[in-house]
């Protein structure tokens, strides 16, 4: 029982959170709201229909389409930055979609500011990476189908983020997990390809299923599963139903955003095309797990437990992924490690409460920028290397392609935490943040928040290192190289894609400072997550200042280990820790022995229990039926005698029983 | 005497017929001791006709000497007509339809 | 000649008895065909035989049928009819019912028996001399000389005068007669086939020799019946065993000889034991002819039996008829199932029928008798249609009965086997056949009459009993045919005419039982 | 009984007479007999559609009634009528049978193989095309019948008859173990029948004895049997009720499939055509779980509420083992089979957890289940034409030869797995809410189904259609428009009954709070209700009613 003004209130209550969603009906340019998703899916439908017809202009239309979406966002920004306090907050009904008594299923639109950023953010990284993609499958047979799934996903993304209720939210939800599949497997003639993008719909599909669960739960607790009920309902639940719905909204953002233990896809995801590993599996969809916790803030504000959980996740994560990065030769597969290690910041900013939310959120949207930019020009990279993804076999390589160099360099020195560039603002306030927490966990968290920044130093300085300087192993043919291995040409890539690079570092650069400055992002988001500065048991600038201790120490071993020595260009022997990190941990280990075997032997045996068990036993039952029937007609022996004997004995048995009925 | 002795002879005529009937292997032995069981069936009807002081026991057992005798003409017309094709008259011969 | 049956010997006088001809006239007319066929047989030129005995039958039986819808028209509103022939014989809704049923049941039958196109040689299903040994040089020449005989259709009119006297007979003595009647020309039909001799005759001497066994049992109660009340009258009876207390051990083996009598001629189990051999070596149009006409007799007898004489002692017998219904349907089903011969499953499957049939007499209500009659039409029809189909089917040997020759007869022949499909259908009680709407009717008027346990047992053993069905389906239809498989002959229009019949019942019972249903209704009180 | 046109009759018989005019074509014309078949399926679905026009959502239980004498003696009525939950099947139907006809088109045309796997010598029965459309149509005929009974007996003598087209359909047009197959599907379903029998049996008596029908007769008449029930009037014997109740469900259980009475699915699907395979899962099986919401619910809801729990720890069993068995299939139909096995517990588990959005969620289930797998099931039936093998180890790169069938392959694989935005997934939702509500273990168990039915989707795809393309499959032909105007269709619906379901659940669900109603069940209560503010939208709530 929430008055509906509660918004404007609540959003000064900084510890409370938003209190609940309260919106107004969309109006005037709101009304268009549905064009944001609707532009690009229109492109897909068009494309996949249309089929080979397509062809010629299919990218074409579809990168205008997720344009004309970035243009109707922009729209929606520049109107909400007119309206003030509830205004922000809109609706739109669209229809009813499946409604039985008191479920009522909803076709709806909900934007607020938190929806607005992530609009603007895959509108934006999406329609560049539309562009660079262009240029990027120029010579791909399937282009068309590409930017058919590329624009479903973008309209699947925005459907994630638009949705006014969690069962539609759900839906863009499995359709990312979808368009993911499409495009990860977009190479399907390459078996491992294939294998990833079923392994990594099949891992989201067990994230699914938390959320899933909570929105049943959220139906039998509070008979919807609208946001605006739910988050506003979820202070008077009791605690143990919202942890449990906290706790599997967790399992489905563990599942979308390959945290722990649920991460074990986002490596094998590399196997998609490069623009796909930087749209989906690194700029957005994967940050659709931050994206779910933030927006549920009020149920996680009523379950501390549940946000402990949601901390203890992300801390693993980040240090799980960083790790794991710096092991690894693959250059998209230490991205993808890297990926996984900064949601996992922003999943333990999120677990925080009303401290972390804003600057997960912040931490999500420079990411978005810098992480894609990276992506981007390791695709770029690619381009030029013959797609040669082992960085054992580059070096050297900024003085062939320069562009791709310097945005490459601007998004590192971004997600180390350059000072004064993006990473620095939003993951100096998560540390920060960290330790405000409080109490012995928040000492734990900043520590491990200090310790992955080291560490995501470390390897990304390998990254850069490996890549782009150092001597050029790639001139010599690799050992056990085929016949017709031939050195490859590296070159810059064509404008399409250095465009998109080169507007992406400019994210990298500057977005952090334009965020940070004047808190301008903390207070545009604080109407919907709530915000409180928690007690920073030190001086910020001590935060800021271990920080960056860390970084320029990890970028010093990581400077000594590969600019001094020469990089081998096959991977050397290595102690335990680095084989371990070099094969993700064991995680996939893990998962075969504790999942995959028992579960095959478990449906072998079922297939044979199926085959001898059910359907043996009712074939046996025949089988009886069938054999007294041979044993019974032996009876029938032919001799007129023994016929008469059975009447004989027939007509005695039925006198004795007449008799006996009488008795009886 | 006591009627009822006739009764009892009756159902030891019965009997053994029935028991040739089972035990005999010669097809017109067999067929006698129907007829035996027939007639057993006859002492039956004239003896209870007489306890209960009426003639239909009497006459139903003229009928039952009829249906007896057109039994015989048809019982060995069968017989001996088994008997041509397969020279034997023993009702374990013929066995060829069984299971 | 039945008037003696319950003529009292007054010690002065004699009264003559009186005898409602009118009333008799169906049965009368069968008798007088039957020995107007003797007089053919005598007095006719062999070549002119065939003719006239075949037109003889149909007329006469027409006729008799005729009368019989007059005599149904004359009932009275209560449908119960009237006694008549001095007590001997019962003119009441279900005597008139079954003899109707039975005398279309006869039409059928002879037009199969007068079938001459199947064998190539020409001539018909039965033996050209019947008296000369199998293999002999005699029968060589007959055969070669083209013989046939005729002497069928009087045999047959005599059994079917049986037959029509069974259902009606409301004395003792007069159902041991007619059943008698009803046997002794059967077990010399079984006897006359062409083909396969040898089995022939042993299925002739095994019927013989078993059914006067069962007689013998069936006299024996009985003597005993009459000795516990006086009479053979079923009404008398009746009477007195309703106020049987104790001393009525002689009631009790009484009936139950006589109910043992009956349950051999139905083939009920374990008295079921001649039933597949007699099938499989009579001549397959006497075996359709006995498989569905004795049923229906014999059930009308059974029936009339426990229902006029012995209502008051359901207590009595109805556990034993229960057990051995129970005990005929399950082994009838199972053991069919590994049956390989065609005749020999039907025989089996006749056996599983039987069954369900006395779950209906069981109930012992009204809707008893109207379930079991209709049982019986739908039952004997398809029955009937089923050996006619069997007929077509044959190699150089005869009839190909073994069901292996049967493989892939949906290919060669796919009107054949698609109407031998709809009978197999029908016996397994598919709906919209005429099997399910008996099986249905019997299975309800066993649970109103709170036999609920033999629905059970019923239904189970009618999905045991699909099994065999469905084989012969699948052996028909999904079989690979055989290269030196059976042909299937074109018949002439007598024998297309049987199973026209038979088709057209089945459908019709099956889709709108209800004008058939009415009948049984209305036709289901025993006169007293 | 009304002086209206027989609108159901007509829908029934004219695929009923259309069978018989295709039996009548002349042997030799067979593209006739097909035309005719087709033509007459498309007239029984304009008619379809014409009786869905003419039902009013908020028109009372049974609509478009008609009632003529049938077989008095047994208190039978040929009484047809349809509410929201029957003319949602019987649309399904009407609009599945074209799309089938068409898919089948040349699935009749040749001898089918032989036991020995030989190529069925190449000689089709004279007949046999005729045959197999005139089949296809009388089952259709026996469904729609099924479906619009609201007689007892009637709806068993349908529900029983089908099986000997169906059985005709499967052993004499499909893979080598056909026979075995039919006989198997026959005689399970015989078995469940004759069971059923003796439940309807014991039922008429129930009616008789306690003066429900007329003149002494018992009564089949649904709608007077329902309302006795709620009104106590006829009031069975407990034990006896449990009894009823479990003969008519052993049917029911048996067609749908229920686990463990499933066997006969997978060897049915595999050996069967996939035109008939769709038959069998798409309408005749529906017509299982259609009774089970009809008949066992409302005419013995104590016997009901008794056995939901077994029941639904079947279904869940069956959601489960289906997805499993699913997995380790190496024959794309007989996956496929097993998917519909899962399929299938989902909508019995909707069923039976007694809610609103269970029951609702279960009806749309069945449609969705109908065009999802029938999409599945032809698709894969034509990529196994073209390369002659079910084994999916024999496929793989399909995609690359033959793009548009590998892509329709994965739309309709992804409504399986009930993919948001897909048909099945509003239903498979609302069914999983619905348990939640009232069995929460049971539910969660349920829900782990949507994991493994992504798991045995893609495994299916990735195996049969990605990789390179495996030597065999080079030459297969993408689909030709006869099969394109087959899925069109098909994923037409899928799409719009997953974004736009409500028409469906708007006729179903006065039908369901009906059922419901009767069982005396309501929907659970939020725990936390929230009260509405002004001005959104007033919601129904729910069962209250």
């Amino acid at each position: 029982m929430i008055e509906t003004s509660s918004l404007a209130s609540g959003a000064l209550l900084a510890n409370e959170g938003g209190g609940g969603l309260h919106s107004t009906a969309a109006s005037g340019a709101f009304s268009a709201l549905w064009l944001v998703v609707g532009l690009p899916l229109l492109g897909a439908v068009l494309l996949l229909v249309g089929g080979k017809r397509t062809n010629p202009f299919g990218h074409i239309l579809a990168t205008a389409l997720a344009l004309g979406s970035f243009v109707v966002g922009v729209l929606m920004f520049v109107t909400m930055l007119d309206k003030s306090g509830p205004g922000r907050s809109v609706d739109q009904h669209l229809w009813t979609w499946a409604p039985v008594n008191e479920f009522q299923a909803d076709i709806g639109l909900h934007l607020d500011q938190l929806s607005m950023v992530f609009v603007l953010l895959i509108t934006g990284v999406g329609s560049l990476i539309h562009i660079y993609s262009i240029g990027y499958m120029a010579h791909d047979e399937n282009r068309r189908r590409f930017f058919a799934y590329l624009n479903l996903f973008v309209a699947a993304m925005l459907l994630l983020v638009l949705a006014n209720n969690y069962l539609l939210l759900y839906v863009g939800w499995e359709g990312v997990g979808l368009a993911s599949y499409l495009l990860i497997g977009f190479w399907q003639h390459k078996p491992s390809a294939a294998t990833a993008a079923k392994k990594a719909f099949i891992m989201n599909r067990v994230g699914d299923f938390g959320l899933a669960v909570a929105i049943f739960l959220m139906f039998t607790t509070f008979g919807t599963f609208s946001f605006e009920d739910v988050l506003g309902g979820s202070a008077t639940a009791s605690d143990g139903t919202m942890t449990a719905i906290g706790l599997m909204l967790l399992l489905a953002a563990c599942g979308k955003s390959a945290q722990f233990p649920l991460q074990a896809w986002l490596g094998d995801a590399m196997e998609g095309p490069t623009p796909v590993s930087a749209l989906i599996h690194a700029a957005t969809m994967v940050t659709a797990g931050v994206y779910l916790i933030t927006r549920s803030a009020e149920i996680f504000d009523a379950s501390p437990d549940a946000q402990l959980a949601v901390t203890i996740v992300g801390a693993i994560t980040v240090l799980f992924g960083a790790i794991v990065g710096c092991a690894k030769d693959d250059i998209k597969k230490a991205l993808a490690a890297s990926t996984m290690s900064q949601i996992g910041y922003m999943i333990l900013a999120a677990g925080l409460g009303p401290i972390g939310y804003a600057f997960a959120i912040m931490h999500l949207v420079t990411h978005g920028f810098f992480k894609a930019g990276l992506f981007l020009g390791a695709g770029s990279v690619m381009h030029g290397m013959n797609d040669e993804v082992d960085m054992r076999r580059y070096g050297g390589l900024r003085k062939y392609m320069p562009i791709t160099f310097v945005t490459f360099g601007l998004g590192y020195l971004a997600i180390i935490g350059f000072p004064l560039l993006s990473g620095f603002f939003s993951k100096d306030k998560i540390i920060e943040a960290a330790f405000a927490k409080g109490g012995t966990s928040g000492w734990i968290l900043g520590a491990v928040t200090l310790l992955a920044a080291g560490l995501t130093a470390y390897y990304m300085t390998r990254v850069m290192l490996m890549t782009f300087f150092g001597k050029e192993r790639w001139k010599e043919a690799p050992a056990g190289a085929p016949a017709d291995w031939h050195e490859p040409h590296p070159h810059e890539s064509p404008v399409s894609m250095t465009g998109p690079m080169i507007l992406l570092a400019f994210g990298s650069v500057f977005a952090g400072g334009l965020f940070a400055l004047n808190d301008s992002f903390v207070k545009w988001l604080t109407p919907v997550t709530g915000f409180s500065h928690g007690d920073l048991p030190m001086s910020e600038w001590a935060v800021t200042g271990m920080a960056i201790a860390m970084v320029a120490l990890g970028t010093a071993v990581a400077y000594l280990q590969y600019a001094r020595r020469e990089v081998p260009s096959v991977a050397p022997a290595a102690s335990p820790v680095t084989v371990a990190a070099r094969r993700d941990l064991y995680q996939d280990a893990i998962n075969e022995g504790l999942v995959m075997r028992p579960g095959q032997y478990l449906t072998r045996l079922l297939v044979w229990f199926d085959n001898k068990g059910v359907d043996g036993f009712v074939g046996g039952l025949a089988a009886f039926v069938g054999g007294t029937s041979a044993r019974v007609r032996r009876v029938q022996t032919g001799f007129v005698r023994t016929y008469a004997l059975s009447m004989f004995g027939g007509t005695l048995l039925v006198v004795a029983c007449t008799l006996m009925a009488r008795m009886a | 005497m006591n009627p009822v002795n006739y009764l009892y002879l009756s159902a030891l005529l019965f009997t053994i017929g029935a028991a040739g009937v089972l035990l005999r292997r010669n097809a017109i032995v067999v067929f006698m001791c129907v007829e035996l069981m027939l007639n057993a069936c006859n002492l039956a009807f004239v003896t209870f006709g007489r306890m209960h002081d009426n003639l239909d026991g009497q006459i139903i057992a003229f009928f039952t000497m009829v249906v007896a005798a057109c039994e015989v003409v048809v019982g060995l017309s069968i017989i001996i007509a088994i008997f041509r094709s397969r020279r034997s008259a023993s009702v374990d011969d013929a066995s060829l339809m069984k299971w | 000649m039945s008037t003696a049956a319950t003529a009292t010997l007054a010690v002065t006088k004699v009264d003559a008895p009186t005898i409602e001809y009118g009333k008799l006239s169906p049965i009368l007319i069968v008798a007088g065909v039957a020995v107007v066929g003797v007089l053919i047989e005598a007095f006719l030129p062999r070549p002119a035989r065939y003719r006239a005995q075949l037109t003889v039958a149909l007329v006469g039986m027409i006729a008799a049928f005729g009368a019989i819808v007059w005599l149904a028209r004359d009932l009275p509103d209560d449908h119960r009819g009237s006694i008549t022939a001095m007590g001997a014989i019962a003119v009441d809704g279900p005597s008139l019912f079954l003899q109707g049923t039975l005398l279309l049941i006869g039409i059928a039958s002879v037009l199969l028996i007068g079938e001459r196109r199947l064998e190539p040689a020409g001539g018909d299903a039965f033996a050209p001399q019947a008296a000369a040994a199998p293999g002999s040089q005699q029968e060589k020449d007959a055969a070669a000389a083209g013989w046939t005989q005729t002497e069928v259709y009087p045999l047959a009119m005599f059994s079917l005068v049986g037959m029509l006297l069974f259902p009606a007979a409301n004395d003792l003595l007069m159902m041991f007669v007619a059943l008698e009647i009803l046997s002794l020309p059967l077990y010399l039909l079984c006897g006359l086939a062409r083909r396969n001799r040898l089995l022939s005759q042993e299925a002739a001497l095994k019927y013989f020799l078993l059914g006067a066994f069962s007689s013998a049992f069936f006299l024996f109660g009985v003597a005993m019946l009459y000795g516990y009340s006086g009479s053979v009258s079923l009404d008398k009876i009746g009477v007195a065993s309703a106020g049987a207390m104790d001393n009525d051990a002689l009631l009790l083996i009484g009936l139950a000889m006589v109910a043992v009598g009956l349950l051999f001629k139905v083939g009920a189990v374990p008295f079921h034991s001649w039933t597949p051999d007699v099938y499989q070596g009579a001549p397959t149009p006497i075996t359709g002819f006995m498989a569905a006409a004795t049923k229906v007799a014999a059930f009308g007898a059974m029936m009339r039996f426990f229902y006029v004489a012995l209502p008051g002692m359901r207590w009595d017998w109805r556990p034993v008829m229960i057990g051995v219904a129970i005990a005929t349907m399950v082994a009838g089903a199972v053991i069919a199932i590994t049956q390989t011969d065609v005749k020999r499953l039907l025989a089996y499957s006749s056996i599983a029928h039987a069954g369900f049939i006395l779950t209906g007499m069981i109930a012992m209500n009204d809707a008893g008798v109207s379930s079991t009659m209709f049982y019986l039409v739908a039952y004997g029809f398809v029955t009937l249609g089923a050996f006619a189909v069997v007929t077509l089917v044959r190699d150089a040997r005869g009839e190909a009965t073994h069901l292996s020759h049967w493989a892939g007869l949906g290919r060669r022949s796919p009107l054949v086997a698609g109407v031998f499909a709809l009978f197999l259908l029908a016996f397994a009680g598919i709906p919209l056949t005429s099997g399910f709407a008996g099986k249905f009717a019997v299975f309800q008027a066993a649970a109103r009459g709170g036999a609920g346990s033999l629905v059970v047992v019923g239904v189970l053993c009618s999905a045991i009993a699909a099994f065999f069905y469905v084989r012969v389906i699948v052996l028909m239809f999904f079989s690979e045919p055989k290269a030196d498989g059976p042909t299937v002959v074109v018949p002439s229009v007598m024998t297309t005419a049987a199973i026209a019949l038979g088709v057209a019942v089945t459908v019709v019972l099956g889709i709108l039982p209800q004008p058939v249903l009415d009948l049984a209704d209305k036709a289901a009180l025993f006169v007293h | 009984m009304n002086g209206h046109f027989p609108w159901l009759t007509t829908l029934a018989a004219l695929p009923f007479v259309g069978g018989l005019c295709v039996a009548a074509v002349p042997a030799g014309k067979r593209r006739l007999a097909k035309n005719v078949a087709l033509l007459f399926s498309l007239l029984t679905l304009a008619v379809a559609v014409v009786v869905a026009t003419k039902f009013d959502n908020d028109g009372g239980r049974f609509q478009i009634t008609e009632s003529y004498s049938w077989i008095s003696s047994f208190g039978v009525r040929w009484s047809l009528g349809v509410d929201g939950i029957g003319l949602v099947l019987i649309l399904l139907t009407a609009v599945l049978m074209p799309l089938l006809i068409l898919a089948s088109w040349h699935d009749a045309d040749e001898a089918p193989v032989g036991a020995d796997g030989s190529a069925g010598a190449g000689r089709p029965a004279p007949r046999g095309t005729h045959a197999f459309f005139a089949l296809m149509l009388l089952v259709e005929a026996m469904v729609v019948v099924s479906f619009a009974a609201t007689d007892v007996f009637m709806f068993y003598v349908f529900f029983e008859a089908m099986l000997i087209p169906m059985y005709f359909l499967i052993g004499g047009f499909g893979g080598a173990q056909r026979s075995y197959a039919a006989v198997k599907f026959l005689l399970y379903n015989l078995l469940g029948g004759l069971v059923m029998l003796a439940a309807v049996v014991g039922l008429y008596v129930a009616t008789a004895n306690q003066g429900i029908g007329v003149d002494g007769h018992g009564t089949f008449d649904f709608v007077k049997i329902s309302q006795a029930v709620a009104t106590g009037q006829l009031d069975i014997d407990p034990t006896a009720e449990k009894a009823l109740f479990l003969g008519f469900m052993f049917a029911f259980a048996i067609k749908a499939p229920l686990w463990p009475f499933h066997t006969w699915l997978p060897d049915t699907m595999t050996e069967a055509t996939p035109g008939v395979a769709v038959l069998v899962t798409a309408m005749v099986d529906k017509v299982g779980t259609f009774a089970m919401l009809r008949f066992c619910l409302e005419i013995f809801p104590d016997a009901s509420k008794y056995f939901a729990p077994v029941v639904i720890t079947l279904a869940v069993i069956g959601i489960i083992y289906g997805a499993l068995l699913a997995v380790g299939q190496t024959d794309i139909k007989r996956l496929i089979a097993y998917t519909s096995i899962s399929h299938f517990g989902f909508i019995i588990l909707g069923i039976f957890v007694m809610t609103s959005q269970g029951q609702s969620g279960a009806t749309l289930y069945m449609v969705n289940h109908g065009f999802s797998t029938a999409a599945l099931l032809l698709i894969a039936g034509f990529l196994i034409s073209r390369r002659g093998s079910k084994t999916i180890a024999d496929f793989g790169g399909v995609q690359k030869v033959a793009p548009v069938l590998a892509g329709t392959f994965l739309v309709a694989g992804l409504a399986t797995l009930s993919m948001p935005g897909l048909a099945p997934f509003v239903s498979e939702f609302l069914v999983l809410v619905g348990a939640f509500t009232k069995y929460k273990v049971a539910a969660i168990f349920a829900t782990t189904g949507i994991v493994l039915a992504a798991l045995y989707v893609l495994v299916l795809y990735q195996r049969t259609m990605t990789g390179p393309v495996r030597p065999g499959n080079e030459k297969l032909r993408d689909l030709v428009p006869r099969e394109l105007a087959v899925v069109v269709p098909l994923i037409a619906f899928l799409l719009v009954l997953g974004v736009y379901p409500k028409p469906v659940l708007d006729a179903v669900n006065p039908a369901v709070d009906h059922t419901l109603s009767r069982v005396e069940q309501k929907d659970p209560a939020p725990t936390k209700p929230i009260e509405q503010a002004a001005g959104t939208e007033a919601h129904t709530t729910g069962g209250s009613k």
